[in-house]
């Protein structure tokens, strides 16, 4: 193909990231930070976030698309520190438990997304997204109504006055910070979470040989074509819901892992952003609704989070109003998420007509496609 | 016999639950002390505070563009007439129906970007919708910060400018339709009439909108958009138009409900409504690809009723606000329910 | 080779779609090493054949088949069609099933990739264990060297020629230890000649390692190069199966389409007064998946009705569909001497022309609406009929009165099975859906009307109707009508001149009343084919 | 993974495993609840019947930072896990103690009693039953309002 042409891919194909790096680094200087400060800031998200985007890679290589059901993983990950709470188990024990709490309740969850994503085939995203309220509903339900009057609550302190129903904010005291602190490294003037790189490196590595494994060669053939999958026997339903099923289990340990960094829980809304943002980073590191890498996800992480950090000031010094600053980069993410599927839909578009036009005219070599049983 | 099971499966399960669940309601009123008569008052009211926006679905479900998770964009539109008319100091119907005028050109057009935009990205019109819905509505949330406005009825007393995130109409045009006409029986039951009638009328005017070519191709294009084109429609153009359409009543929609509800919500608010609206028309039987004015009335009427009743009732009966969450589970519930039917992949 | 039972033989296989026989009393043998040239118009039961040699669910779902399939003896009945690829079946299709992201090795090894086991196979099962890239890669390489031809192991699917595309199919069967049956469904259909020549290649290297074959194609000049037997179904029925020795392509043509004349001509349509030319089309070219229309050009005149013929595939169908502007089409057109805008269908169908789509449901109809909208809608949009002026001509809307009117015109007219002209389109048999769909064409009173497949899947008494009212619209109403159809006996009972479409070209136009091997050849594209060879 | 079959003996093995693993699950759950139990204990140098406080004491829990209690002084120290340990260093004799104390699964609460241990009489750690457990720390009015979309901040998504 032309040079020309190729070029024009590029930009297309990284206009979110570009637009996104020009925003960041025009905002930096008006918002008046010490880099020191930023780059701090930034290895305490990667530490914080990054685990939970991971999260949505699986779903991507089945053709699912992003994951907006993820979110049912974090609220599993959230009963699972209350409980922890409830029975004052500190420490790293605290984390740990509350993985291995909400894992089985997050298995659950990926299976019941995954039977209702195999049902809404073509419209995931907007159905998974649908469902994460759904289960929202639910999960106050049974936090606000259920927890303490009939699932016991031993511990007052994390009550309502009313003797039943979880506190809005739970103080995560006991485990606050406890995965980051177990093996900090300071070099400079930076701190270093090695822990909790650590544990995100393990997903990585997991990611990187499942890609090998067969179950991924099924998952990457299904996303590709789910008929021809289904003609050479590949069970294409079950890999659908095994790829959301580890979807929703490591949004739950990553829920742990982000709400341990930020050492309090707001027991009704924390799950309410987790896709939200998870989404947005992916799709700012240069990720599209079928395509996606890890690289992606350590980019997108650093360049979302370094936007959050600097515009709210940014806004400060531009408008004197830090609101401004609060609803930009609300409006940046949301308005991220929107171009890069815009883009992605009408690339895709664009693609087949391109495919098509070739065979157009006196051009040799026919349509591929026979018109089937007469 | 079994043309009843037909019914019933037409029907859908979903809505009959949520009826009975009503009707359980209703029936349950007076044991718990809530004055029936109060009640259907205050069903009423909501019912024609929300009617136009679950009009609004119609003509983008009838077109095949699915469910307008976009409508922020018609209340973005109507929130510029409501506060453009405040800033004029315009009062009374003048106020009310300025809104209006001035809030129909912003409507059609966001809704020609907004259609022209779904056109290129067919198939993924819901999750796109979505999204530019909350970035259009986060954009405006900047804007309400930054735009000119002076009146001190509006602004934020203290910094004198940006928009306050709540404005009372009270003295612009509060209640100005429900008062209009309203018939006051016993102390608690008011019907308010104008309200009511202003709602019949757009359902009116979108009935006969339906009826005309324009509105017949519409249907063609929603319910089969190869046979449209085959008949020298152009789909595109219908698609366009209904968003355009969907858009206009979402306007007028936040106009009728502020002037009930009594206060102009700005910012963040209008980020929920578009989901509350999708919901009601789902209840009321409508699919993602078929709706009809029967849907829009049983609809809100169902869906506001839930609403209505279930604080009042269920919280003096089981001393709780579960309101909240039974809206939750019940709304998506229902959308969750449409999305995942068995419908032709042509969506 | 020499066993003593042949490795597959069919016995007595009938089958039929509830009323309609498809298949009738079909026995034949095929031995390992063999290649069996399979032909026969559409319609002629290969498919149908295929299908229940694969075990394919719909043959099971409407009501299974009589008679028996055997396999070295052996009677075999396949529930699915993974049981036949145990059984040693491998099956080409005439669409790719691959998978364009993947490289030829994955897509030759897809689902049967080698693997090396690993701890969590105990835990999670054997999906997770590593795949053995090396092996798989050898594996492919061995199948492609079976093929004897040159295709890299490692480039993606996506970026391949067609050809290779094709190469790795048949790969991916033999890649399969046990396959000793391949059956291919028109292979060559989407290859240059020079790719066919390097296939059929392939395919006797296969034979000589004793895989039997099964060679469907409509280029019977292949056919007969590279088959030892031949098998030539026409409605159902086995009508030769001989060797090919001595067998010349005029003989298999006229094998395949000759037939007791069963629809015999109207007379007095023979000596017809044709008009002046109404249409002309020049170098016309239709991108419709499927049916791709290469270069095509023909004039139509003022009272007459044109046939276009052909096989599945060929373009036929891409004619009126890119004349009435439902895909991408070039060229020039001429309609009453004036040039007709292309990819425009409100301005063709303004110029009164009219089509009835092949297909009914996803083109023809308005499922989920009632008999009267499907009729009137079209005649609404252009004409702007059944409008009725409200509040004093301030708007109008739709005359129900009226579509109720005309429908209840139609249903007459065409004895249309309906309860009500509400009842929704989806409600109706194939044949009724049909009806209306002319009905829909005849009220927008097209001077030129486009009929595509105007009898496929209806019974005989629709087929009739249809026909006739065909018949009375070009004869009463003065309609020019083209007709496009893969029934080569309605085309020569109603038509004045036949054109034959092969390859996205004109083969040749003919008299009705021309030798039906004639017609049988210009199918099989054999003039094109054999000036191919000769040049 | 089609026409794969898996010999029983390969399937028992697994079966054993994966009940193994859930064996493994369950002991690292009851492992992280048991190790990483807390409690909090209140040191207490109180007169008790037995022993009066004493006069000037450094304690250390655990190895923590010294804790200076004078007679009469409460003060409280947070601890993990199954046991802790107390060095107490008394300012009179410089007498030092150190002692390790089992801490009992169930009670949050804990109550050290420094008399007592250094007397070494009786249980010096008891359950501690504060007199008001009933009434929780903090008060906090709860209505669904909280969870409505206009006291949110405004990041939230709709909730509709």
């Amino acid at each position: 193909m032309s040079g020309k042409r190729s070029l024009g891919r590029f930009f297309t194909e990284y206009a979110v990231v570009i637009i996104f790096l020009v925003i960041t680094l025009a905002s930096i200087k008006p918002s008046g930070l010490s880099l020191v400060y930023i780059v701090q800031e930034m290895l305490i998200r990667l530490g914080r976030n990054s685990f939970l985007v991971l999260a949505l890679l699986l779903p991507i290589y089945a053709g699912m698309g992003l994951n907006f059901g993820m979110t049912l993983g974090a609220m599993a990950g959230q009963i699972g520190l209350i409980f922890a709470i409830n029975w004052n188990i500190s420490g790293v024990q605290g984390l740990a438990f509350a993985a291995l709490l909400g894992m089985p309740i997050s298995l659950a969850m990926g299976w019941v997304c995954g039977a209702v994503l195999n049902r809404a085939k073509g419209r995931e995203m907007v159905t998974g997204y649908i469902l994460a309220y759904f289960i929202n509903g639910i999960y106050q339900f049974i936090v606000l109504y259920l927890m303490g009057s009939v699932i016991p609550i031993t511990s007052p302190a994390i009550l309502l006055s009313r003797g039943y129903g979880i506190r809005n904010t739970l103080n995560l005291e006991g485990v606050r910070q406890s995965l980051d602190k177990l093996l900090l490294l300071r070099l400079g003037p930076f701190a270093l979470p090695m822990a909790t790189y650590m544990v995100i490196a393990l997903l990585c590595l997991f990611i990187i040989w499942f890609r090998k494994s067969k179950l991924g060669q099924d998952m990457r053939a299904v996303g590709h074509d789910m008929a021809v999958a289904g003609m050479s026997g590949i069970a294409v339903d079950q890999t659908r819901i095994v790829a959301i099923i580890i979807s929703t289990v490591l949004a739950c340990f990553g829920q742990i892992i982000f709400l341990q960094n930020m050492g309090n829980l707001a027991t009704y809304n924390a799950h309410d952003q987790t896709s939200f943002f998870a989404v947005a980073a992916i799709l700012v590191g240069g990720a599209s609704v079928k395509k996606a890498t890890i690289p992606n996800v350590i980019i997108g992480v650093v360049l979302l989070h370094s936007l959050f950090v600097v515009s709210p000031l940014a806004g400060q010094k531009l408008f004197g109003s830090a609101m401004i600053g609060e609803y930009f980069r609300s409006f940046i993410g949301y308005g991220v998420i929107a171009l890069s599927l815009v883009l992605y839909a009408w690339r895709s578009r664009r693609e087949t007509e391109r495919a098509r036009e070739s065979l157009r005219g006196g051009a040799s070599g026919a349509v591929a496609v026979g018109e089937g049983a007469p | 016999m079994r043309n009843l099971r037909q019914l019933v499966t037409d029907f859908g399960w979903p809505r009959i639950i949520i009826f009975l669940f009503l009707v359980l309601l209703f029936l349950g009123a007076p044991f718990v002390r809530v004055r029936i008569d109060a009640s259907i008052a205050d069903v009423l009211n909501r019912f024609g505070q929300n009617g136009v926006f679950v009009l609004a679905m119609v003509p983008m479900i009838q077109s095949g563009c699915g469910l307008n998770f976009g409508l922020s964009f018609g209340i973005i539109a109507g929130l510029l007439g409501a506060t453009l008319s405040m800033q004029f100091g315009w009062h009374g119907f003048l106020g009310f129906f300025g809104a209006i005028a001035l809030a129909a050109p912003f409507a059609v057009l966001l809704g020609w970007l907004y259609g022209k935009l779904l056109n290129k990205v067919k198939g993924e019109e819901m999750t796109i919708a979505m999204y530019v819905g909350f970035a259009g509505v986060m954009f405006m949330c900047i804007m309400w910060l930054l735009l000119p406005y002076t009146s001190p009825n509006m602004v934020w007393g203290y910094a004198g400018k940006g928009l306050r995130t709540t404005i009372t109409v009270e003295g612009y045009w509060l209640r100005i339709l429900n008062d209009f006409l309203a018939i006051r029986v016993g102390e608690f039951f008011v019907i308010p009439t104008g309200l009511l009638l202003f709602v019949g009328l757009c359902a009116a005017l979108m009935w006969l909108f339906l009826r005309t070519k324009t509105g017949t191709a519409m249907t063609a294009v929603g319910s089969n958009p190869i046979y449209a084109r085959a008949s020298g429609i152009s789909v595109d153009r219908m698609r366009t138009i209904s968003v355009i359409l969907s858009t206009v009543l979402g306007a007028v929609g936040i106009l009728v409900y502020e002037q009930s509800f009594g206060f102009i919500q700005l910012y963040t608010a209008p980020l929920t409504m578009p989901l509350a609206a999708v919901a009601a028309i789902l209840i009321g039987g409508a699919s993602i690809n078929k709706a009809s004015m029967l849907n829009v009335v049983v609809g809100a009427f169902l869906f506001q009723g839930l609403l209505t009743m279930t604080p009042s009732v269920i919280n003096s009966a089981l001393q709780t606000d579960m309101s909240e969450v039974i809206r939750i589970i019940v709304s998506n519930g229902m959308i969750l329910y449409a999305l995942t039917r068995k419908t032709k992949a042509a969506s | 080779m020499g066993q003593a039972n042949p490795l597959l033989s069919f016995e007595h296989v009938t089958k039929d779609f509830y009323e309609n026989v498809v298949l009738h009393d079909v026995c034949f043998d095929l031995r390992g090493g063999e290649i069996l040239g399979l032909v026969g118009e559409n319609g002629a039961g290969k498919t149908t054949l295929m299908r229940i040699l694969f075990g394919m669910p719909v043959i099971a779902q409407t009501g299974g088949y009589q008679g028996r399939v055997c396999i070295e003896g052996e009677e075999v009945r396949f529930a699915s069609p993974f049981d036949a690829l145990e059984a040693g079946i491998g099956m080409v299709h005439q669409e790719f099933s691959l998978i364009p992201g993947f490289t030829t090795t994955e897509n030759i090894l897809l689902n049967r990739e080698d693997m090396k086991p690993t701890l969590l196979n105990a835990v999670f099962g054997d999906r997770l264990s590593v795949l053995d890239r090396a092996a798989m890669r050898r594996k492919a390489e061995a199948a492609i060297a079976r093929l004897g031809v040159k295709l890299d192991p490692d480039t993606l699917v996506s970026e391949m020629p067609v050809g290779h595309k094709q190469f790795t199919e048949i790969a991916r069967e033999i890649n399969r230890e046990n396959t000793r049956i391949l059956v291919l469904d028109e292979p060559t259909a989407v290859l240059t000649e020079t790719e066919a020549e390097v296939l059929l290649g392939a395919l006797r290297r296969l034979a000589a390692q004793d895989i039997a074959i099964i060679f469907i194609s409509h280029r019977l000049h292949e056919v007969l190069r590279v088959a030892d037997r031949l098998l030539v179904l026409r409605d159902g029925k086995k009508v030769k199966d001989t060797p090919v020795a001595g067998v010349t392509v005029r003989d298999v043509a006229s094998w395949m389409v000759g037939r007791e004349v069963s629809a015999e001509r109207a007379p007095e349509a023979a000596e017809q007064a044709l008009g002046p030319e109404l249409l002309a089309v020049e170098h016309l070219w239709v991108d419709m998946p499927g049916e791709t229309v290469r270069d095509v050009s023909f004039t139509v005149r003022q009272g007459e009705i044109f046939g276009i013929g052909g096989l599945a595939g060929q373009g036929k169908l891409g004619i009126p569909n890119g004349i009435m502007g439902l895909f991408p089409a070039g060229g020039t057109i001429r309609f009453q001497g004036r040039p007709l805008p292309l990819n425009s269908p409100r301005a063709v169908l303004e110029r009164g022309l009219g089509f009835v789509s092949e297909d009914r449901r996803g083109v023809g109809l308005l499922l989920d609406e009632g008999l009267d909208w499907n009729l009137a809608f079209t005649a609404m949009q252009i004409r702007g009929q059944y409008l009725r002026p409200l509040l004093g001509g301030l708007v109008r809307v739709r005359d129900e009165r009226g579509m109720r009117k005309l429908t209840e015109e139609y249903v007459r007219m065409l004895d249309i099975k309906c309860q009500s002209p509400r009842q929704k389109a989806k409600e109706l048999s194939g044949g009724n859906q049909q009806k209306v769909c002319l009905a829909r064409a005849f009220a927008v009173k097209p001077r030129l009307l486009f009929v595509s497949e105007p009898t496929r899947g209806i019974d005989v008494g629709a087929k009739k109707l249809v026909l006739d009212a065909l018949r009375r619209a070009n004869r009463e109403s003065g309609t020019t009508i083209v007709m496009v159809s893969s029934e080569l006996e309605e085309l020569r009972a109603v038509c004045d001149r036949v054109a034959i479409v092969d390859e996205g070209r004109i083969a040749g136009i003919l008299s009705p009343q021309a030798d039906l091997s004639d017609f049988g050849l210009l199918m099989a594209g054999e003039r094109a084919a054999q000036e191919a060879h000769h040049a | 993974m089609r026409g794969v079959s898996i010999s029983p003996k390969v399937r028992r093995h697994r079966l054993l495993i994966r009940v193994a693993l859930l064996a493994v699950y369950v002991g690292l759950a009851t492992l992280a609840f048991v190790t990483g139990k807390g409690h909090t204990v209140l040191i207490d140098n109180k007169d008790t019947e037995q022993a009066e406080g004493i006069d000037g004491v450094l304690v250390a829990v655990n190895g923590g930072e010294q804790l200076e209690l004078y007679r009469g002084d409460r003060d409280k120290a947070t601890v993990q896990g199954r046991s802790m340990r107390v060095r107490l260093e008394v300012f009179a004799d410089g007498t030092i103690v150190e002692k390790r104390l089992r801490l009992p699964l169930g009670q949050d609460m804990l109550l050290l009693s420094l008399p007592s241990l250094l007397a070494g009489s009786e249980p010096a750690l008891v359950p501690f039953v504060p007199a008001a457990a009933s009434a929780p720390v903090e008060e906090e009015a709860f209505s669904s309002e909280d969870l409505s979309e206009e006291e949110l901040p405004p990041l939230e998504p709709p909730a509709p």
